[in-house]
Parts: structure tokens; C-alpha cells; sequence
């Protein structure tokens, strides 16, 4: 094999887009002039040319066997000349030209089981993570918990009756790889108890400088144990954020009993109306209840159908707790407000309520 | 191989084969019915619901031959009963800009895959790579050999630029004020070294997107964020205005109102725009579509900064250039030089696992603006300080 | 002693004697044609005008016996050249609720400070009181005798409660939604001891305004804030409104568009309110007086910490009590037990030179409420946290 | 004067406020209906009684001589039945019942210097602190700038031709006295040097743990000076706020040539509209040049009258602002937008512009 290894190819980057582009794309490459929405999961772009381009979108688990990818491949060939996409929230697209193939497209998807929409004001599919099938830092799993919830969201995704976009994510620790900094509704998966300390391994595979620098609260100081080399962790400072975990294997902060679930919600990342916003907790705590999740389930559909049928059209879930206030919020979803929603982090003081805006 | 498989009993994962949403059991199952990766992973991912906890240990560094990133090494907790997944380490390979593919090249992905690996993806990471979801360290080599051979080539890691992505841009949408595509491969193409190698203090991810409407959350998930945006009017047609409105668009409700500029007037006839008061926010012409229209004088914003809460907060990027066009090589490569400016300074003096963000925020920005040689200007700023903290120290130079 | 006086030429004062706004120069040059004090303090600021520089020391502690605040000690740092302000102290002295005056009790303050100050003074000073500017160490008791004969008493200064102060409210405003001054009286009453006697970790700053235009600024500039506010419907007189409209008012745009609860409706004759929905912040009664008025359910928020920026930044009050009614004797009790419960922790673990709004700034509102026995409520809050860093102390106890 | 020290009064607090109200006010207490200004300086509040109490609200230097305070009790017992009142502005105020007399009261105050005005959309007078008259922390006058700025301002306190109310302050140190960090113009006082260690005086008036601690950018660090304790100042890390001043007089920041004058913008306190907001900086640094500060009182009229001429009617400046956005107040004031103006303090990433709203 000394031969492949000569051979050896390298920083050659992916392949050129343009070999993936359909001809109706690379013709009207930056010209298209508008879109419409005829249905649920069906886009046309209409060209300055007059062409016309028919998106069909369905969901995806974004986990997917080889052989779900050759079937997808199948399909392009069947309905879209061999060209299909996929978004950057994890959907499958086909890029249609002829629209008498849309329906039979959409009725073979949903036969093998992935439902088209996520278009316009829906539900789209949820940005996830790992979780239990690949990492070692989750507090919870991702797929289980995204399948769950979404089957229960279905409806929303197949239709386009909200009052606006909702992004819905999930990741499954504080390394938020999920990016769900900025959802209208994240699934944060939660330890809530300080890192047990490995002694024997610790002094073998840890930097203990490293380790003690990586505490955002200065939690962690060096010490001895048993003569080695070791760290003391101060319990009451811990807020359990699993950075000291990343840099040394000997500190695992994961719980079968207490790890669970955050709630956060108004957070968008479009300009459209208003800035870009970050996620607001909204339930501090709900238990890791598998296969289905179901106190997660319920408080983000109780939350989406409040939203729901309160907001103003076009108001994103954050928009329309900032014109509402969250102690409607808190009302309004029966969801109870504790200390815990209260910041104490870096910023905190900017986030008391500094005026007499309140409703009552 | 597959008729010495174990046969898992999975009675909590079977409940997740069931409802409409499409079901990643199945596509497990699907793989774990001729793959013994797959089927152990099966086992394992069993054993985490009943257990409720992962079974995966702390990845070690594993990776190719003169790249250090690309590879995420993972190994199980319990080898001895899964030791199919002893080792179950994910490639990231780099996706073609805009996530465009044709259904060959799926496959030519799928049969490398299937001959190295579990027989399971993610189309995508939520970088953006294609995730080649569990291997052994025997097989990394091989599989990113038949992936080079196929034109594709790996993704970044650890301390490296990570692979860039993008919204499908001037491909598929009316909006795109720049080439998405076209500079994302362009950077991609530039920073393959970067990309593979780690050398800076922690990642530095590259997103473009067409529009203020950030189809890929490049403000939120980007250290570098490259944002479309025009300066000039918008372009409206009247006459489709008017043709929302007969049908049952309320312009007054649904958009004069919620016009962050307030700089619309809508007098049931015509659309007027006060385009020096406009923020750019896309709300208009997201609801108008066939009527409304981004300006011609098109280009980007570039922000810089933003990052997940791991350890001081998250953080959005910030805007370092209000303005710039991108419509020639010569633009791109100026991108180039800015990147390399910006990385410069938190290169020689960022901490270990400081993200630039972070960097900007410690040493301050108006001080980072003068190493990166970038005049201070308003558009950077949300307002000036409110705090009497100046230091005044170019004062203190005039004397 | 007036015709052994210097005559000081002050060229550049005098400048600050042209011009139509009322002149402090011409104040001081009144007093200064009798009073050497006065006299010498204009010869100093001439000085000062001159050399672009205070000539005043730090001062050193001087007061009144017994008490430990109300006198700020102050001493030229040119006592050779203006002896007659070798001692300059300022006298604080408690002004009556709403900052209301006879004529013949402003002659007798003016009668008392002419026998032993500069004869001038501030009315009044940033905090409310009246200041007496100026005089000797030995004439600070007899001035206080004096003051206390004629029912006057001093106000605070350095770590103590510092003189309470208030809109006119009920006297002469219509928006006022609990008596300002009543209440400005008993707690200043209450904390007679607190407030001559300091034995707090810093200032302690009281502010009561009737409505939510905050007359005297209290959420700027006050640790206890109280601002009157109504939780019941906006009163409205739909003919009036009329008429304003008749009159000229533009109600769409200068009344239901600026509206921040985005709750008002007006069809050209009827004026609509959600109140559900008003976050009571007054603009649309400012506009509309004659026509509008808060509801009659009237009490108020209670806001604490905010301060200038020395040295963590400046605070604004934030909500501690979303609203309470303040109509009796017992309800103002129970303001004194809630600054007596917000007191205490502070007073325990506060730093030296630390106010309220910083200490509880460091040690965390949640943590601040639990310990002064208060529910955490949204209403205290901008929005909840934006970090994951909960700490779940709560579930751990429960295991 | 043993006997007066046995006679001694204390803790009685100020007289009961209801000896010094008006019969007027005493029978109307509470029953205030509605008011109006007839014109400026002058405000009726009409009771449910029918009642009407006119005020009329005078300019006051706040400065004022005992012989000036007799001449408002004349004034009061001539036209207002002996009744008046100050503001929290600083301003007197006359509490009339005959309408007649207002118009020879107010020509009687302007006779004595003491304009009429400040009511309704106008500037009032501006708050401010003791300046070079009696702290020893001033980095400049108060009452000189207030002189000069007002002068040039008269005719908006006069009038009532704004779009809003504007409120001025000045504050001649950072501990602000005059509480300027919420106004909409804000005038204070500057250091732009670090102390000078008086090391004589150090040893013997100053606790150097203290000095130490007070230095919020950690500064100051104990040292010897000539074999006594003193303290050593890394001059780089001081942003002059003078807080080791205030708790130690030996290291005085006080300099004829470089202290000086910053300009801060858009801060309010009421809640009308919007949530009260702080001050923003605007001018960095202005020269100290008295006796009427031209620079500082050509910039003030300039941002008020470009704010006059483009806020809408009822906006504060801060208000204005904030529609307008930051890059243009900077380009119509014509002034220069520097590194100073970037926040880097505390909380200064909060501060970054994160989002593409922008204008051009
Ligand atoms: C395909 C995709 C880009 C891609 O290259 O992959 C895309 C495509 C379009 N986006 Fe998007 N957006 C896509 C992700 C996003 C994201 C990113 C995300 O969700 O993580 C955002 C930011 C979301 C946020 O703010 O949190 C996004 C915010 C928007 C908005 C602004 C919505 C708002 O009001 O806030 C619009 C405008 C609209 O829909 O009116 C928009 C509009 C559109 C249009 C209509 C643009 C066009 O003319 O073609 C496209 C069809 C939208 C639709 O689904 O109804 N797109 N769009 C992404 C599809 C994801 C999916 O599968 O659902
Ligand atoms: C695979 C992926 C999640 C997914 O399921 O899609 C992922 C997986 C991991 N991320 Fe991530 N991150 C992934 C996208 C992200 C994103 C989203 C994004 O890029 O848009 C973020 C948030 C944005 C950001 O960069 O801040 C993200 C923020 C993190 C962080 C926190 C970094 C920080 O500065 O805040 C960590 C912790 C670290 O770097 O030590 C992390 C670390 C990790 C590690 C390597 C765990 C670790 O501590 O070593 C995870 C390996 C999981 C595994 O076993 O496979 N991952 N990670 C994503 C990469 C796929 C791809 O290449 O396409
Ligand atoms: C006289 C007065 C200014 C005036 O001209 O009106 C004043 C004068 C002084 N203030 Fe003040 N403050 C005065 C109202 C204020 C206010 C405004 C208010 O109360 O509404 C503030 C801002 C609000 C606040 O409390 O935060 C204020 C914030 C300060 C500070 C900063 C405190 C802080 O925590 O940020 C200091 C510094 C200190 O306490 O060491 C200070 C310190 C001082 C000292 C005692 C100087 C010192 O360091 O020792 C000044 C004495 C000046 C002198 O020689 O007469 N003064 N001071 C005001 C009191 C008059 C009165 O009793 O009515
Ligand atoms: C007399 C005084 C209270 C006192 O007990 O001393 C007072 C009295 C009134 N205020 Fe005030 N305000 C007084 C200081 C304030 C302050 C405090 C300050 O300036 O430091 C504020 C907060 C200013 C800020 O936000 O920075 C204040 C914010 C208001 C507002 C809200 C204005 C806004 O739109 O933001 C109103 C409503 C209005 O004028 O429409 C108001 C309205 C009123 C009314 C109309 C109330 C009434 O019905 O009687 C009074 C006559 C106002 C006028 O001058 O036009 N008053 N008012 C104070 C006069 C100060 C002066 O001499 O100029
Ligand atoms: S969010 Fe955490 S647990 Fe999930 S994939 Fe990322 S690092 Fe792993
Ligand atoms: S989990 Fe976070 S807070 Fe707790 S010890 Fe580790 S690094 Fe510190
Ligand atoms: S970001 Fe803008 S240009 Fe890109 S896909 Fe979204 S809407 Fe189109
Ligand atoms: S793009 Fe946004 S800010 Fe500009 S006119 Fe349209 S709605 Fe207004
Ligand atoms: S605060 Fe309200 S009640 Fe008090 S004077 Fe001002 S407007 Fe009237
Ligand atoms: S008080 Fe303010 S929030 Fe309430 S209705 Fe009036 S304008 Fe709107
Ligand atoms: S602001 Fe500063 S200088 Fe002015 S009176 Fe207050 S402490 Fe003294
Ligand atoms: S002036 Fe302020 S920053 Fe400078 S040394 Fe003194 S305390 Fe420190």
C-alpha cells in the first residue's frame, strides 16, 4: 500500500459547487426575481427569465443510514433530474422544473415516512446535536428527544397557520453545539450537580493548571490526594457548566438521577423587524424521562400554541414576550417563575427591570 | 459479517419508530441490519435510555496523516459488551458550498462510507460538514484516501478554521446581495492549511449569508459572519403593492407598523420609503416579495465575534466593516486580508481556548480595531459608553 | 468688620454678570459686600478661574455633637490669602416635604445663616437639602441651636440615610397616586436616628414620586425609589379626547404610535385602552391631561439601588415591590419594615463604601431576595437569564 | 451657654410640610383635576372644586444670597399670599390664586433678573453640583458653565417650542452629584491624568489597604517610597475616576492644564414612552476655559438645536436617537466619533453593534 500513500492527495477542499448545480440553476444563477409559497413545503422561485424553480421540502432525522441516502439519490433522479439539497436546518430539498412531478414527489416521501412542509410560518425541523449516540458531554440525548417532541409538532410543520417562523433546537450541554443560543424554543440538556472527582486518573491524564484556569467561578483549586497531585472542587461554586470536564476526562459531571432539561425560549437570529436575540430561560428543570420525554414535550407545545394563539402576525415568540412582558409570559403559560430565572452571571445587574413598565 | 450480529432487544428505542416525524431508529436499524457498528451502536443507545446516561468516554486525538482536524475520536465506556464500538470515531467531511448535490455524488458518499464505516451519517453537522457518523482508527486512512480520490476532502476540528458554509445565495434566492456560494468556496479553497492543521488558540468559523435574514444564523454561530446587505433604495413596485393589498395584506398592520426605520407610508396607493431611515431589517420586502426588492448597490456587512455560552456567555458577532462590496476577485481577496488581520493579533496573544470573541472583549475593541488597523467608527458600536471610564491616553500623548 | 473687607478685582467673574439668566456671581457679590466669608470666597474664585483649579482641600471631619452627619468640613488650600474661608463648611439642612415655604420661615433660615454663614446658600442642594454655604467649625453648634429652636434639624451626610425628598404630589398635582409628602414625612421622621447618625456601609438615598414621570428622578438617583402607579383602567372622558383632536392633537401619531404597549385604539371618536396590556408609563395622560387620568386603584412600585457610577458604573432602581398600596397609616409601617428587612443584610455583609445596588449586584438579586424574605416575581426582571449557569442549589437540597 | 446645651433639640426632623401650604392647596389636597400651561412659566391645576392655583415657576441660580431669598419672601407676600415653593429643578415657584397678579409678578422677576419659563417643552434649569465654589474634587466649575450654557440657551426656557421636554445637568466630577448619568445633555467634569503621589502627606492621612482597594482597575499596588509605606500607580491602568482621591487626600488628580469637560447625550428618567435610559458620551474631552466655557456651550447649542430641528414632537433626545440610530447623530452634529466613544468597561460587549441595522 506503500504506492496509495504516495499517491496521497491532499487540501484539495470540497468539490466545486457548480458541478452540483442543476442547468435551471446555473442559467438563472442570480436572477431570480421572486417566490411563492404555493403549499406547505413547496417553494417556487420565479426567474427574471420566466424559469421557474419547484423546492420541494422534506424532513429529515439528519441521522442517516447510507441506505436512506441512496434512496433520497433515487428519488432525485426520478422527480428532479438526479439534483437535491439539503438546509441549513438539516431538510432535504428536491429542485424540480417540471410541477406535474410536485405531487407524485410528495406522496412518495410521505410514503417512506418524511413528511414535506417546514415552509413559511411552520415549524421547521429542529437544529440538533450528538447526544447519547455520539458524545461524551451530554447531559441528555438529542435524536430521542427532537423525534419526540416533533412528532407531536407534526401538524405545525405541515401547515403554515403560525403567526410567524419558530425555531425550535435542541443541544444536549452547555457547549450548546445545538447553537441554540438564539432559538425561539431550545432544549438545553443540564447537569445540576458539580463533577466527581476520578483521583486515581486525574494526576495521569490532566493538566492541573489548565484545569483550574478552565473554571469561569474559580471553583476548582490544586491539591493532594493520597499523596498525588490532585484538585479540591468547592461544591457551592459549581454551576455545573462541564468546562473543567473538557479539558480533563477525571472530572465527569454526568448523572444519571439529576441530569436533565432546560427550557429557554425568544431567542431569533434574522434581522427582520427587530435584532437578533438571545433565549431566555424559561423552565429551569425538567427530568430526563426517555424514550419520549414527556414533561419536554408537553411545556414546548404548551408554549407553542400559547404563542400561538396570542401573538400578532409576523411577531416571533421573542417579539411577542417583548411587547406582552414576561410576567404575562410566566401567566400566560402557567409556567412558574423561580429564583433560577434570575441572572446571576456577568451581566446580571443589567438585566433587573429598571423602570415602572409592568402590567397588571 | 452480519449473521454473527447480536440481536439487540430495544423495547425504549422501538417507541421512537413509531409517529410521523421521520424516525432515526429506523435509519439505525436500517444500517445495524447488515452493519455490526451500527448494530452495536443500536445496543449501546439502548442501554443509555434504560440508563439514562451516555456510554461514551472522552475523545483521545486521533486524525490523518498531516491533519490535525477532521476527526472526532470517540470510544465506548463499555467495549466488552460493545466492542463493535470500542472505537466509534465521526469524520467531518466538508460539504460543497450551499449543500448542493447530485444524486451520483450522494452515492459515490454513501459506498465509501459503507465499506469504512457504520453505515450512518448527518447530512449535516450543525457546522455544516457531512458527518461520517463512527469508525474505527484503521479505517480513517483508508476512508480519507477513497474521499480524496472522489474530490471530497476533510473538515476542521480542534483549533483550526472550520469548514465555512452558507445559504444557498444568488443559487436559489431573490435576496442574495452577494455571491454566498462563490466566497465561501473561495475561503474554503484559501484556507485548506488552516482548515487542516490546528494553529490558532481555539476555532474560527466562517459564515456567509445573502441577506439581513442570516438563512445560516451566521450572526449567532460564526466568528467571522459575512452578511448581505444594499445601500441604496429599495426597489419597489407599485403595482404589485397595491395588488398585496387587494389581497388581503394589511400594509398598514403588517408592515408600515413593524418597520424598525419607521420610514414607511403607505396612503393606499402608494409606497413610500424613507430609505435613509431604513435599517436593513428585510421585514418589508420578506412580506411584499413580489413587490418589494433589496437595492442594487448590493454588498455585506462583516460581524465578527459570535460563539456558544461555553465559558463567559454567549455572544452575537459584532459588525467590524458596515459596508463592503463583493463582487470581483479582487473584494475576495481583500476578505482574505482581513481574516488574516483579524487573526493576527489573537493569534500572538489570544489564551488557550479564547475564542476571538472573547479576545475582542477582554483586550477591547477599540483596542483591537487599532491593531487590525480598522478605523473606530459608529456603526460598530450599539451606543457609546455610558460609563465615565475613558482612558485618554492619546490625550496624554498630544502633550 | 464690613469696612476692613478686601476688595477683590475679579475680571473674569465678572464676565458671569452679563447675560439674562440669573448670575451667581451677582448672589455672592451681595453677600460679599458685608459678609468677609462671602467676601473671601469671591477673591478664591477669582483664583480659581484664574488658575483653572479648585483651591479647596479634602475635607476633614467636623459636625454638630451627636450627631455624625449634616456638615460637609471644608478648607481652602490658600488660608493665607483668604482667611476668611480657611474654614468653609456647608451646612445640610432638612428641607420641609415638596420644598413648600412661608415667606417668613425662609427669613428665618435666611436671619440664622446671616448671624453665623457666608450668608449664602443653595436652594437646594442635589438631595433636597437646604444648603448653608460655608461657615466656621465654631459656628456649627450655635448655628444648629438655633435651627432646631426655629424647628429646623439637619439633613445626612456620608454613611447614613440621607434626607428623604419628594415630587409635590397631592399638593399640586393631579397624577399623584399616594401622598408623596406624607410619606416623605414619617419615613424622615422615622429615621431621625439613621439619618444624623451614620452607621450604614454607605449613603442610603430616599425618593418618592407620585407617577411615573418621577419628578425627582428617584430611579436615577435614589437606593429606596417610590413611584406612585395605578393597576386598574386609564379614566377616560371620550368627549375631551375629542376635543383635544378637534384642537389639533394628532392622536394616531402623537398618542397611540408612541404608546409602548402598543394598547391604544382610536377610531376619530372613541379612544380605545387595553389596559391589560398598558405599562402604566403615563405618555398618553402627559398628552391628553384634561382627558385622561390614571385609574383609581392607585399605589406604587418600589424600585431599589440605583446611584452614579462611582465605581462599578451607575445604577438605575430596579423593582423590588411590583406594586403596593400606600393609603394608611399601617402601609407606611410597612415601608419602614421593608427598608428595615432591606436594610439589614446590607448593613451585615456590605462593604465598606458598597451601596445597596452594588452589594446586591455582587451578591446576586435571588440570593438578595431570599435573605430579605421576598418571592422572586418576573415583574423584577427585564427578562430572565440569558446564561445556562443556573445554579440548582434547590434540587440539590431536595434529594 | 451651659443652660442652651441642656435645652438642646435634636432629631426632630424639618417642620410638618402642611404649615407651609397654601389654604388653596390645603382645601384642595388630592382633588387636582387637570392643569394647563396658559403660556410659558405659567401652569394652572384646576381642582374638582372648581379651584385654580397658578403657578409661576422663576429661573433660579440655586446659588442664592440670604438678601435674595428675603427678596422671594417679599415677592411671595406681595403676590402669593406669602406661599412659594422650589422645584427639583431648582427653579421658584410662586402659588398664586388672583390671575391678575400674574403678569406683575412676572415682570417684577424679570425686573430683579429672574426670567420666567421652564415649563412644558422647554429646557429647564440644569441641575449641577458645587464646583470650584466649595468641593474639593471639582475637575471644573458648576455654576460659571451653567451661566454660560443658559445665557445662550434663554430664549428655550422662555418658550415652549421644543418637541420635548430637554433636561441638562452638570456634574463637575465623576461621582456626579448632579446626577447627570440620566440626562438628556449632560455636562461633566473630567481628569485626564492619573494622581500625584503626595508622599509625604500618604503615610500619615491614608489607610493604604484602603487606597489599595478603591482603585476599581486595580492600579494601585502598596509600595515603599523612601523607606515609608506608600503606594506605587501603574499609570496605564488608571482611567482617573478619583475614587483613591475621595478616600485618600494625598493623591490629589486635580490639573489647571488637563482637566477638562466631557459631553454625554440622551439619558431621561421618566418612564413616558420609554424606560428611563442613561447618558451616553458624546464629546470625549473639552478644554476647562473659563470664565464662559465656549467650546462646551457651542456644542451643547449645537446638539440641541440639530436635535430641535429633527426629533419628532414628544421625542427626548434620547428617543431620537434611537429612531435615528448612533452613526447618524454623529454625522448631523458634525461630531467626531473616536476610540473614547467605544465603552470598555464592565460590560462593554454588550455595547457591540450585533446586528445589521444600520443605516446608509
Ligand atoms: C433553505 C434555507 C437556506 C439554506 O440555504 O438552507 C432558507 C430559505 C429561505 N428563507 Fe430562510 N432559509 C433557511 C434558514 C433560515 C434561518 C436559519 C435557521 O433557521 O437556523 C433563518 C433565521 C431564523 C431565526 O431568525 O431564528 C431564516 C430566516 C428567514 C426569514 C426571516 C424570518 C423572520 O421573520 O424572522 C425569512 C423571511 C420570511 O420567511 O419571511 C426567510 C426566507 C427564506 C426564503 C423565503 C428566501 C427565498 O426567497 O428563497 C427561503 C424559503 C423560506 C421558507 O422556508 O419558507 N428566512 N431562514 C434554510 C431553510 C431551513 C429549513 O430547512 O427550514
Ligand atoms: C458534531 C457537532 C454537533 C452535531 O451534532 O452537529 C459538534 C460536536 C461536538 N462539539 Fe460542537 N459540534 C458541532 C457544532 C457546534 C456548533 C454549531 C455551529 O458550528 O454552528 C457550536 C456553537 C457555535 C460555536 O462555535 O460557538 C459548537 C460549540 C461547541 C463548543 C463550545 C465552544 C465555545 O467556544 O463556546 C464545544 C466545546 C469545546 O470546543 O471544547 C464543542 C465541542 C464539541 C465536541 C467536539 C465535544 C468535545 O468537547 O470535545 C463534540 C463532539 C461530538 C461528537 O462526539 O461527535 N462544540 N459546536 C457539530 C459539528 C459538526 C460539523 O462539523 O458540521
Ligand atoms: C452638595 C451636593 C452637590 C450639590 O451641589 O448639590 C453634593 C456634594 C458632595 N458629594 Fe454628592 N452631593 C450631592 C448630591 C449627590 C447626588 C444627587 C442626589 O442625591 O440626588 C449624587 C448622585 C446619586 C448617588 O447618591 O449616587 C451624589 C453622589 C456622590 C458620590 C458618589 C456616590 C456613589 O456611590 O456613586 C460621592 C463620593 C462619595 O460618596 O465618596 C459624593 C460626594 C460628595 C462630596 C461629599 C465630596 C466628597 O467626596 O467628600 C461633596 C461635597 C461637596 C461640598 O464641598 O459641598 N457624592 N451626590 C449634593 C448634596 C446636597 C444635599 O444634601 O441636598
Ligand atoms: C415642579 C416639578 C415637581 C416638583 O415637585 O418639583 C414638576 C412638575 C410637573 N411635571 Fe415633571 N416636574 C418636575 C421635575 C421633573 C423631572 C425631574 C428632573 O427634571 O430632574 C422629570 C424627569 C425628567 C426626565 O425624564 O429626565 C419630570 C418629568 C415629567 C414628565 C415626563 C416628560 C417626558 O415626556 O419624558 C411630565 C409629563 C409632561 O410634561 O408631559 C411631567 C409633568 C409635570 C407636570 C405637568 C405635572 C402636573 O400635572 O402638575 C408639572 C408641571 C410640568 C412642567 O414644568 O411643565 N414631568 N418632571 C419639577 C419641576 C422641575 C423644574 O423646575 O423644571
Ligand atoms: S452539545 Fe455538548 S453533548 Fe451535545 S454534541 Fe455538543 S459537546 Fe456533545
Ligand atoms: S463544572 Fe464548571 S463551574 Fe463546576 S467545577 Fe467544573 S468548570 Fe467549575
Ligand atoms: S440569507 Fe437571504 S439570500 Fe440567503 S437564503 Fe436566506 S433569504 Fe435568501
Ligand atoms: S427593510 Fe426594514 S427598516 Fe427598511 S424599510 Fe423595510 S421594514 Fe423598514
Ligand atoms: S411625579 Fe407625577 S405626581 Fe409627582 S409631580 Fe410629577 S407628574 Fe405629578
Ligand atoms: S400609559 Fe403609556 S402604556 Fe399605558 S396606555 Fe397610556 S401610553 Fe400606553
Ligand atoms: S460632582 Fe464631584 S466635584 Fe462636584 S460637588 Fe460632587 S463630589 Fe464635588
Ligand atoms: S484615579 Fe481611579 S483608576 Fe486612577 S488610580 Fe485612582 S482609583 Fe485607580
Amino acid at each position: 500500500m506503500a504506492e496509495t500513500a504516495q499517491k496521497r492527495i491532499t487540501d484539495i477542499g470540497p468539490p466545486h459547487y457548480e458541478k452540483f448545480l442543476p442547468p435551471i440553476i446555473k442559467e438563472n444563477y442570480g436572477k431570480w426575481k421572486y417566490h411563492e409559497i404555493p403549499r406547505p413545503g413547496v417553494i417556487v422561485h420565479i426567474s427574471e427569465t420566466g424559469a421557474k424553480l419547484y423546492t420541494v421540502r422534506a424532513a429529515s432525522p439528519r441521522l442517516l443510514s447510507t441506505a436512506k441516502i441512496r434512496k433520497f439519490a433515487q428519488l432525485a433522479e426520478k422527480y428532479s433530474d438526479g439534483y437535491l439539497r439539503f438546509t441549513s436546518r438539516h431538510n432535504v430539498e428536491f429542485l424540480l422544473t417540471d410541477p406535474s412531478k410536485i405531487d407524485p414527489l410528495i406522496q412518495e416521501l410521505e410514503s417512506i415516512g418524511h413528511p414535506v412542509g417546514g415552509t413559511g410560518n411552520a415549524i421547521s425541523s429542529m437544529v440538533h446535536t450528538q447526544g447519547w449516540i455520539h458524545c461524551h458531554s451530554a447531559a441528555t440525548d438529542a435524536s430521542g428527544i427532537v423525534k419526540a417532541v416533533m412528532d407531536e409538532l407534526i401538524d405545525y410543520f405541515k401547515t403554515m397557520k403560525l403567526p410567524a417562523k419558530i425555531r425550535l433546537a435542541l443541544a444536549c450541554c452547555l457547549n450548546m453545539c445545538g447553537a441554540v443560543h438564539c432559538s425561539d424554543i431550545a432544549i438545553l440538556g443540564i447537569h445540576t450537580r458539580p463533577p466527581k472527582i476520578n483521583y486515581d486518573l486525574l494526576p495521569k491524564v490532566c493538566e492541573i493548571p489548565n484545569v483550574v484556569a478552565s473554571c469561569p467561578t474559580a471553583a476548582i483549586r490544586p491539591s493532594t490526594y493520597d499523596g498525588k497531585p490532585s484538585v479540591e472542587i468547592e461544591e457551592e461554586k459549581c454551576m455545573y457548566c462541564a468546562n473543567c470536564y473538557t479539558v480533563c476526562p477525571a472530572l465527569p459531571l454526568n448523572n444519571a438521577q439529576t441530569d436533565g432539561i432546560s427550557i429557554w425560549v425568544g431567542g431569533k437570529v434574522s434581522n427582520a423587524r427587530t435584532e437578533p436575540m438571545f433565549s431566555k430561560l424559561a423552565v429551569p428543570y425538567l427530568p430526563n424521562n426517555p424514550p419520549r420525554w414527556p414533561e419536554v414535550v408537553q411545556t414546548v407545545k404548551k408554549i407553542v400554541e400559547v404563542w400561538a394563539a396570542n401573538a400578532h402576525k409576523h411577531e416571533r415568540v421573542g417579539e411577542w414576550i417583548e411587547r406582552i412582558g414576561w410576567p404575562k409570559f410566566f401567566k400566560l403559560t402557567g409556567i412558574e417563575f423561580t429564583k433560577q430565572h434570575i441572572d446571576d452571571f456577568k451581566h446580571a445587574g443589567l438585566t433587573y427591570k429598571t423602570s415602572v413598565h409592568l402590567t397588571y | 459479517m452480519a449473521e454473527q450480529m447480536k440481536k439487540y432487544e430495544t423495547p425504549l428505542l422501538d417507541e421512537l419508530e413509531k409517529g410521523p416525524w421521520p424516525s432515526f431508529v429506523k435509519e439505525i436499524k436500517t444500517a445495524a441490519d447488515w452493519n455490526p457498528m451500527a448494530n452495536d451502536l443500536l445496543g449501546l443507545l439502548e442501554r443509555s435510555y434504560r440508563d439514562k446516561i451516555g456510554h461514551w468516554k472522552h475523545g483521545g486525538i486521533v486524525g490523518v496523516m498531516g491533519y490535525g482536524g477532521g476527526v472526532i475520536g470517540r470510544y465506548t465506556d463499555l467495549p466488552d459488551e460493545f466492542p463493535n464500538v470500542s472505537h466509534f470515531h465521526t469524520m467531518r467531511v466538508n460539504q460543497p458550498a450551499g449543500w448542493f448535490y447530485t444524486s451520483e455524488a450522494l452515492r459515490t458518499l454513501a459506498d465509501i462510507w459503507d465499506r469504512h464505516g457504520s453505515g450512518l451519517t448527518n447530512f449535516h453537522g450543525s457546522t455544516g460538514d457531512i458527518i461520517f457518523l463512527g469508525t474505527r482508527t484503521e479505517e480513517l486512512e483508508a476512508t480519507f484516501s477513497e474521499l480524496t480520490q472522489a474530490g471530497f476532502d476533510l473538515g476542521g476540528s480542534g483549533s483550526d478554521i472550520r469548514t465555512p458554509s452558507c445559504c444557498c445565495g444568488m443559487a436559489r434566492c431573490e435576496w442574495a446581495c452577494y455571491d454566498t456560494m462563490k466566497l465561501t468556496y473561495f475561503l474554503t479553497q484559501h484556507y485548506q492549511d488552516e482548515i487542516h492543521r490546528p494553529a490558532l488558540p481555539y476555532k474560527f468559523k466562517i459564515k456567509c449569508s445573502g441577506c439581513p435574514n442570516d438563512c445560516v444564523a451566521s450572526i449567532a454561530r460564526a466568528d467571522f459572519s459575512v452578511i448581505g446587505t444594499w445601500r441604496d433604495e429599495i426597489q419597489i413596485d407599485q403595482e404589485m403593492v397595491r395588488e398585496y393589498a387587494k389581497n388581503g395584506v394589511d400594509i398598514v398592520k403588517e408592515v408600515v407598523a413593524l418597520c424598525p426605520g419607521r420610514c414607511i407610508d403607505w396612503d393606499g396607493e402608494t409606497l413610500k420609503i424613507d430609505d435613509s431611515s431604513c435599517r436593513h431589517c428585510m421585514h418589508c420586502i420578506n412580506v411584499l416579495p413580489k413587490a418589494l426588492a433589496p437595492g442594487k448597490d448590493r454588498g455585506a456587512v462583516i460581524l465578527l465575534g459570535s460563539k456558544a455560552p461555553i465559558v463567559e456567555g454567549a455572544i452575537l458577532s459584532s459588525v467590524i466593516v458596515p459596508f463592503v462590496k463583493l463582487d470581483d476577485e479582487d473584494s475576495f481577496n481583500d476578505i482574505v486580508e482581513l481574516i488574516d488581520a483579524i487573526l493576527e493579533p489573537w493569534v500572538e496573544e489570544g489564551k488557550n481556548r479564547e475564542r476571538v470573541g472573547e479576545f475582542i472583549q477582554r483586550v477591547g475593541l477599540g483596542n483591537y480595531l487599532e491593531a487590525i488597523g480598522l478605523d473606530p467608527q459608529p456603526e460598530m458600536i450599539r451606543h457609546p459608553r455610558t460609563n465615565p471610564y475613558v482612558f485618554y491616553e492619546n490625550y496624554l500623548e498630544e502633550e
